[in-house]
């Protein structure tokens, strides 16, 4: 009988844990903008809380696991020649019988914490801000519906940047245009399917002011990346702005490269897909669903929140191929440098 | 026609006719050496092999979709791929993985060592089983046969309705992942009839159940499950052929089909499926820690139960997978208790593990670090997959890094390192040559340490918010870092598998001579390495479980074990002379070559598909009507047969019934 | 593929055809198969009746074209093939080879009519204005039917193989499991049926 | 008398000339299909004549007649001749009218050919008769047997769907209960008969099966019974219609 020589002791397997730890560790220190053990709000705290316990326990478990087996490995390892054998042990029902109860009873304890809050995240809360939240390919869309108590008395048709006040409760209705995709602002709640068919409620809040960023977190084709969007969070004053800010009209320019570039807007067909409040009501039957771009530049980012839309090149690079976000839906033909600048001047007024 | 030359078609006279001469065998092939031996093979133990050479190339066919998905996400705005190649990448590599690499390759285990380890002579359909193989490496091959005309599916291995209709996925990638996954399927299918015929009926005399070898045991518990769970997703997925070939309305939502349907589907067979990714490792690892810590395993009876036990379980969660799709709270509810309850099975596993370590006296070969770095990494996946059922939780982090996080540590930590406790366990028996240890603990510890580094960061990138399938991800969201830890992970992972190459093929010249190199305890190690056509000259029978170990062992008076002189071996001193082995075939492998014209025929041309399915029809009556043993051939010198060696119509027909029907699917 | 297993100088495993349980391979993967089969069937009328709820959009219902007294009688026409099924098999267990071939022949030309039956039924369906992409029901109707539909079909090509094997001498009475085993499949095929006439026919919400 | 070759050609024209009878009274006597057809016949009619005078064009055949006696070899049963010229002219007709009986046609021709083939293989094979017909079994019937199983399960369910599609609502479900009862009650006469000879139960068969062939084409030419067309109910095309545009 041929023995293969005994290995010597793994000393890499000590370090697994470590390592592991220590990289965990390390990421709570870290500044990350959609960072989801930092919440900024009830139910994302909420979240945590149960999750936090729950990774304590994994963490005990996994350190006794590692433990045993180490030791295990340490302790019982074959000394060199030595050629007994040990006790011959089958089993031991009593002790199996431990190891199967008492995860059963860990376990049935963090059921019954987690329970309650399931039910509790799936409630619709009272008093809130009513969003609609439409997502398609590959941006955002949000309709507030005229409510007084928020000062609303025109519905609001934005895109890829939600604004909501600090502080209040945030119902939110998801619907999908296309397939599957799934909202997700990590620091103020979890996510929710967005489910073309179905209308799903879902709610957010945050604590403070602030920008939260999110994206898209279901596979929903080529620009899955590039569906990101981003929660402002605004206190009592700004939130009373921003919504009398969207109340408004913008003024059709009259003069100068912005009027060319209005012209222009519907000359090249953008009057086609996107709607300007006032100016440009309609859009054609057919077309796909763009975003509503009357108050396009109080918005920060444009495109599924992947361009800034303070920089003017981001915005000429789109307008001379909104193609460079693969699998775009905005389809036009080739403009000229002189109509960019036009266009850009005109997209400049809606403010 | 032909028919009526030998008799009037429509015959009326009693009793039977003395024409027992079989019909349709053509001349069988009979070289036991060469390539055309290994095509018409109808041996559990080539075929095992056949599986396992296939399933490690798809691996590293999958692994280098992993090393280019890795690639791109080393730096933020990476540009190794376009979006659509990325997509690409993660879907094949998916899919890959699951399907051609894990799922044969532990048929290849199962395969090889069923019959060996419940002493019987060959599995009961030999030549079904080649067919099973013969299916599977077309299907596999179909999958990836779309890549030539740069068809290929890019919408994960879940393939989420409605972006699978043609309305949003309008080339033929997806048809070729609906129709490649389907031909995989009866493979799947037939090879779990098959294997669960073995154990229940091929049992050497004495072999009770509760005497099979774990591994049997958790291979035979994983064939339940895919019988299950295939024609589940072969449902699924037969739908959406009919939507995207045929204009079905299955998951067109604009008809107002429901878009989850097909997650159903698809999860009811998925949760089964990624514990037949995982019971035979469970198995595997089973076998090779008694060995090397030399004593027997801890609680057998426990083990056996628990795993029949998670079998039963993985059916009741399969909603963990749509925690956040829009389920009512009452319906998430019973899905996380149910779904963390299956912890508790596993747990079992886990601690009888350590406590057949405990108090052993181990011995470190490559095998055995494989297996004991699966009880501790699987128990790192377990836990977060434990995270993950608490539904809120689960809020945050389904669709990110986390998730991907656990189920390579369940995949890796647990599949992949159980198959690889298995290599270097088995190799010896299976070529009769020796893996190089030293280079072996070479592989370990890159694999080990590569796998901790790539997907190890992955729970941090994942709690920190990067969502998976993204084909980049911004500068500034700190995800930096860590992803290029886990690129360089990955890269380490695949010097690893070179060296693993390496070790293979340096093989060859360390040959074996002792059959038992490891001291082990289950029968295969009875019989030569590698074991002969008919695995053992002498029958086994069977009085203990680990019957082997018992025969060589035995308790003297002074309560020790001492090793008997001459255990009572199965290997005879002269060879035996009336042993019939079933011979081989051509038909496994013309049936199987019929279904992917099929595939392509039902994309492309109906032509295609008539012949296609031409082809599998007359293979299979050909399978059918050929005589499982070939009265033509000789067998070992031994004259006087009385057995008749009869066709066996009716399995075949039976087989040949399922496989038509998925044929017209 | 009993036989394959042969047959060392070992006294409880000198008999032919062993096996663990007593039964025979193949029967027993029949079995298996047919258990596969069910969580086929399963998935396809669960997709039915749940899609059966939705409201169609175009075109008609299927349950306002059912021509119930037709299907009926198809129904009882499979039904009767079980019958001659078991008298087929009870024909070739007491080697009373020339009616077992009777008895094959009558079960497949029952199940042939039945199948003439369903295309019958789907032709006039598609002349009364519901095709097979006309709307989910019709989709998922088409779908289940037409699969239990090929079935029958292969199970009738079966009858008719062993009719030529029986024919041709293959078939002697030791053979007579092959007749059952394939008959599992038929009475399999047929019990579906009547689950698919019970809940997709006769009982709407 | 007749030669192989004869054979095919006689066959040919016959089916050609039904065909142009068939075709006239179906197109309501559209003259140019039929004049084909026609002409087609009578010039395989022509070649038949010539083939058979000819001997199939083997000289020594006609040059020593007595040298055919030799058995050189046996031949097997053919029945390719005629069924070749069946495929060729099922292939006429579709040419003529219908796309799918082209399709049929060909198919029989495909099969005719290869089955020739197979054969003519067989009976060179070896000088044994016996043996060359096990060798073309062996070789044909994996292929036959599900082919012709197939086959008649396609007969019998195409005639028969055409049958149950001509009659009224009632009397669909009338013919069906009879069929199943003929074949039922057929079926329990002849097991009870156990005299009966093997020609009984042929005869029972082929009469079935020309009963159901002519029924079939009655059911064909007579075409459908009037089916109600449930077109969309106004309601519910219009929720439709709402369904698409809504955004
Ligand atoms: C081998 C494959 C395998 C295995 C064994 C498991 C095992 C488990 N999985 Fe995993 N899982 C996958 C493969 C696997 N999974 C895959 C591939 C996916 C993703 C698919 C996709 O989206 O692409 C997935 C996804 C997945 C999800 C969905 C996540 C999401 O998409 O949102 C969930 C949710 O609950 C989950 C849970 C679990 C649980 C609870 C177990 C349990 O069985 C684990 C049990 C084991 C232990 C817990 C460790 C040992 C136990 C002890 C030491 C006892 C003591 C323990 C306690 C008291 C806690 N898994
Ligand atoms: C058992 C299954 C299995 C295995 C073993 C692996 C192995 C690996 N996986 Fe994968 N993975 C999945 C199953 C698996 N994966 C699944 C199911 C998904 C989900 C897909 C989806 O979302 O649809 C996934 C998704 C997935 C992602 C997420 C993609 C995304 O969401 O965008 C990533 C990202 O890093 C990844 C990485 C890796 C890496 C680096 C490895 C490494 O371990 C691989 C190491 C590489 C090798 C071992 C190959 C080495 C080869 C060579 C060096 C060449 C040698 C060549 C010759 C010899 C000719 N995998
Ligand atoms: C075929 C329809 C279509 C036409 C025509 C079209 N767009 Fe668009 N547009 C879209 C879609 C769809 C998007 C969202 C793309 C994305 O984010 O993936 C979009 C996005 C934009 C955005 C970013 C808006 C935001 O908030 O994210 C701007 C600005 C824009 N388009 C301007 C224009 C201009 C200017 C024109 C005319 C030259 C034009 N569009 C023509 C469909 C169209
Ligand atoms: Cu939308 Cu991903
Ligand atoms: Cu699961």
């Amino acid at each position: 009988m041929t023995r293969l020589p005994a290995a010597r002791r793994r000393k890499g397997l000590r370090l697994v844990p470590v390592l592991a730890l220590s990289l965990l560790l390390s990421a709570c220190a870290s500044n990350a903008p959609q960072d989801t053990l930092k919440p900024e709000g009830p139910y994302a705290r909420k979240i945590d809380h149960l999750f936090n316990p729950v990774f304590l326990i994994a963490v005990a478990v996994f350190c006794l696991v590692q433990g045993l087996v180490l030791f295990a490995i340490v302790k019982f390892r074959r000394r060199p020649g030595d050629e007994d054998f040990p006790e011959q042990l089958h089993g031991n029902t009593r002790l199996e019988l431990g190891w199967t109860i008492l995860p059963a009873i860990i376990l049935g304890a963090v059921g019954v914490f987690t329970v309650p809050v399931i039910f509790d995240l799936s409630e619709v809360p009272k008093n809130a801000l009513q969003v609609e939240v439409t997502g398609q390919k590959y941006w955002w869309s949000y309709t507030y519906q005229a409510q007084s108590k928020f000062g609303i008395s025109d519905p609001i048709i934005t895109a890829n940047e939600l604004h909501i006040p600090a502080g209040v409760p945030v119902a939110l209705k998801l619907d999908s245009k296309d397939v599957i995709h799934s909202f997700w602002a990590p620091r103020l709640n979890g996510k929710k399917d967005v489910v073309p068919g179905r209308v799903h409620d879902w709610k957010l809040e945050a604590d403070h002011p602030g920008v939260y960023s999110g994206q898209c977190a279901e596979f929903c084709g080529i620009s899955h990346a590039n569906m990101r969007l981003k929660v402002v969070a605004h206190d009592k004053a700004g939130w009373a702005d921003w919504v009398a800010h969207m109340q408004t009209k913008p003024t059709k320019p009259t003069s100068g490269l912005a009027a060319e570039g209005y012209d222009l807007f519907a000359q090249k067909g953008c009057s086609g897909c996107h709607q300007v409040d006032g100016e440009y009501q309609t859009v054609a039957a057919d077309s796909p669903s763009a975003p509503n771009l009357t108050h396009l530049f109080s918005r920060d980012c444009f495109a599924g929140c992947i361009y800034n839309l303070d920089d003017r090149n981001e915005v000429e690079a789109w307008l001379r191929n909104p193609q460079r976000k693969a699998g775009s839906l905005m389809r036009i033909g080739q403009l000229s440098e002189a109509e960019i600048d036009r266009l850009y001047a005109y997209l400049e007024t809606l403010k | 026609m032909a028919l009526t030359e030998e008799r009037p078609l429509l015959e009326l006279t009693a009793g039977d006719d003395e024409v027992r001469q079989p019909l349709g065998s053509f001349r069988r092939p009979t070289s036991t050496t060469g390539w055309r031996s290994w095509i018409t093979t109808v041996d559990h133990k080539r075929i095992g092999i056949l599986y396992g050479a296939t399933a490690l190339t798809f691996f590293a066919i999958g692994g280098l979709e992993a090393l280019l998905i890795r690639a791109q996400l080393a730096q933020p705005n990476g540009q190794v791929l376009s979006p659509e190649r990325y997509n690409q990448a993660f879907t094949m590599h998916g899919t890959t993985m699951v399907f051609l690499v894990i799922m044969p390759m532990l048929a290849a285990f199962a395969n090889y060592l069923i019959p060996l380890q419940i002493g019987a002579r060959d599995v009961a359909f030999p030549r079904l089983n080649a067919l099973s193989f013969w299916i599977f490496l077309f299907g596999g091959l179909f999958l990836y046969s779309g890549a030539v005309l740069d068809q290929i599916a890019d919408n994960g291995w879940f393939n989420y309705a409605p972006n699978s209709g043609v309305l949003y996925s309008p080339g033929h990638g997806i048809d070729f992942w609906t129709l490649g996954l389907q031909i995989a399927g009866i493979a799947s299918l037939l090879g779990a009839v098959n294997l669960i015929v073995t154990c229940i009926n091929m049992r050497a005399p004495g072999m009770t159940l509760m005497r099979m070898p774990i591994f049997t045991w958790m291979a035979l518990v994983a064939q339940f499950l895919l019988l299950f769970a295939i024609p589940v997703i072969t449902v699924a997925l037969f739908l959406l052929m009919f939507d995207r070939l045929f204009g079905g309305n299955f998951f067109v939502v604009q008809k107002g089909a429901d878009p989850l349907m097909w997650q159903h589907l698809f999860w009811i067979f998925g949760h089964p499926e990624v514990y037949i990714l995982v019971l035979p490792a469970f198995g595997i690892v089973s076998e090779v820690i008694p060995v090397f810590a030399r004593k027997p395993l801890f609680g057998y009876p426990f083990m056996v139960f628990s795993g029949i036990a998670i079998g039963f379980m993985g059916w009741g969660v399969w909603a963990h997978h749509m925690f956040a799709s829009g389920a009512g709270p009452v319906t998430v509810a019973a899905f996380s208790l149910s779904t963390m309850f299956i912890a508790v099975p596993t747990g079992v596993k886990i601690f009888n593990w350590i406590g057949t370590l405990w108090g052993g006296k181990l011995q470190f070969t490559t095998a055995m670090c494989f297996a004991i770095a699966l009880v501790s990494q699987f128990t790192i996946g377990g836990l977060s997959g434990v995270t993950h059922s608490i539904s809120p939780s689960d809020w945050q982090q389904t669709d990110t890094y986390y998730i991907v996080a656990h189920f390579h540590y369940v995949l890796f930590g647990g599949s992949v390192f159980g198959i690889f406790a298995g290599f270097y366990f088995w190799w010896p028996k299976v070529f009769g040559r020796c893996l190089d240890e030293k280079i072996g603990k070479i592989h370990f510890f890159t694999w080990l340490i590569g796998f901790n580094l790539t997907f190890g960061p992955m729970h941090v990138l994942g709690l920190q918010g990067q969502p998976r399938r993204t084909a980049t991800y911004a500068d500034g969201m700190g995800w930096n870092l860590m992803n290029l830890l886990s690129s360089i992970g990955a890269f380490t992972i695949g010097v690893g598998f070179l060296i693993f190459i390496f070790n293979v093929v340096k093989s060859r010249n360390n040959v074996v001579t002792d059959p038992d190199p490891w001291d082990a305890r289950t029968l295969e190690w009875a019989t030569s390495s590698p074991p002969p056509a008919h695995n053992f000259d002498i029958s086994p029978t069977v009085s203990s479980l680990d019957e082997w170990w018992h025969r060589k062992y035995e308790l003297g008076d002074d309560h020790k074990l001492h090793r008997r002189e001459h255990p009572e071996s199965f290997t005879a001193a002269t060879p035996p002379e009336n042993i019939h082995l079933p011979s081989p075939s051509y038909w496994p492998l013309i049936i199987a070559a019929g279904l992917p014209f099929i595939g392509w025929g039902l994309i492309y041309s109906y032509w295609l598909a008539g012949f296609g399915g031409l082809l599998t029809f007359v293979g299979i009556y050909g399978l059918v009507l050929e005589p499982s043993v070939d009265p033509d051939a000789g067998h070992h010198g031994h004259a006087d047969t009385h057995d008749t060696h009869e066709p066996e119509p009716a399995a075949v027909v039976a087989g040949a019934a399922e496989a038509e029907e998925d044929a017209d699917q | 593929m009993t036989d394959t297993i042969v047959h060392a100088p070992i006294p409880d495993q000198s008999e032919g055809h062993h096996t663990s349980t007593g039964l025979s391979n193949e029967k027993l993967a029949m079995w298996a198969f047919l258990g596969s089969e069910c969580l086929l069937f399963g998935g396809l009328i669960s997709v039915f009746l749940i899609y059966r709820n939705k409201p169609v959009g175009v075109g008609p219902k299927v349950s306002q074209i059912y021509d119930i007294p037709f299907t009926s009688v198809s129904s009882f026409v499979l039904l009767m093939s079980s019958l001659t099924m078991v008298l087929a098999l009870a024909g070739i267990q007491r080697g009373d080879h020339r009616r077992a071939r009777i008895w094959i022949l009558t079960t497949a030309a029952l199940g042939a009519t039945f199948v003439a039956g369903q295309v019958y039924e789907f032709t006039s369906f598609v002349r009364e204005g519901l095709g097979y992409t006309t709307n989910l029901q019709s989709s998922a109707f088409y779908t289940l039917t037409g699969f239990h539909g090929v079935h029958v079909t292969i199970g009738i090509i079966m009858l008719l193989s062993l009719y030529t094997l029986s024919l041709r001498g293959n078939l002697p009475t030791e053979k007579a499991e092959t007749v059952e085993i394939v008959g599992l499949y038929w009475h399999f095929v047929d019990v579906v049926w009547i689950l698919i006439f019970t809940v997709v026919y006769l009982i709407h919400p | 008398m007749t030669t192989t070759g004869g054979k095919l050609w006689f066959g040919v024209s016959t089916l050609a000339f039904f065909a142009a009878w068939a075709f006239a009274l179906g197109s309501d006597f559209e003259w140019f299909g039929a004049f084909v057809l026609g002409t087609i016949s009578a010039g395989a009619f022509l070649l038949g004549l010539v083939s058979v005078a000819t001997g199939d064009g083997d000289v020594a055949a006609t040059a020593d007649p007595a040298a055919a006696e030799v058995p050189a070899r046996r031949s097997l049963p053919a029945f390719w001749p005629p069924l070749a010229a069946f495929g060729a002219g099922l292939s006429l007709i579709g040419l003529a009218s219908h796309g799918a009986l082209l399709y049929a046609g060909l198919g029989v021709l495909a099969l005719v050919f290869l089955e020739w083939l197979v054969q003519g293989w067989a009976e060179r094979a070896t000088g044994d008769h016996e043996h060359n017909r096990k060798l073309r079994n062996q070789l044909m019937f994996p292929l036959e047997v599900p082919v012709v199983a197939a086959l008649g399960v396609a007969f019998i369910v195409l005639s028969f769907s055409r049958v149950l599609l001509a009659l009224p609502k009632n009397g669909s479900v009338i013919a069906a209960i009879g069929l199943a009862l003929v074949v039922l009650s057929l079926a329990t006469l002849i097991s009870f008969k156990p005299t009966a000879a093997s020609s009984v139960l042929t005869a029972v068969v082929v009469l079935g099966a020309v009963a159901l062939l002519a029924g079939g084409i009655v059911g064909l030419v007579h075409g459908e019974r009037h089916i109600e067309k449930h077109d969309a109910e106004h309601k519910s095309e219009h929720v439709a219609n709402a369904e698409e545009t809504h955004p």
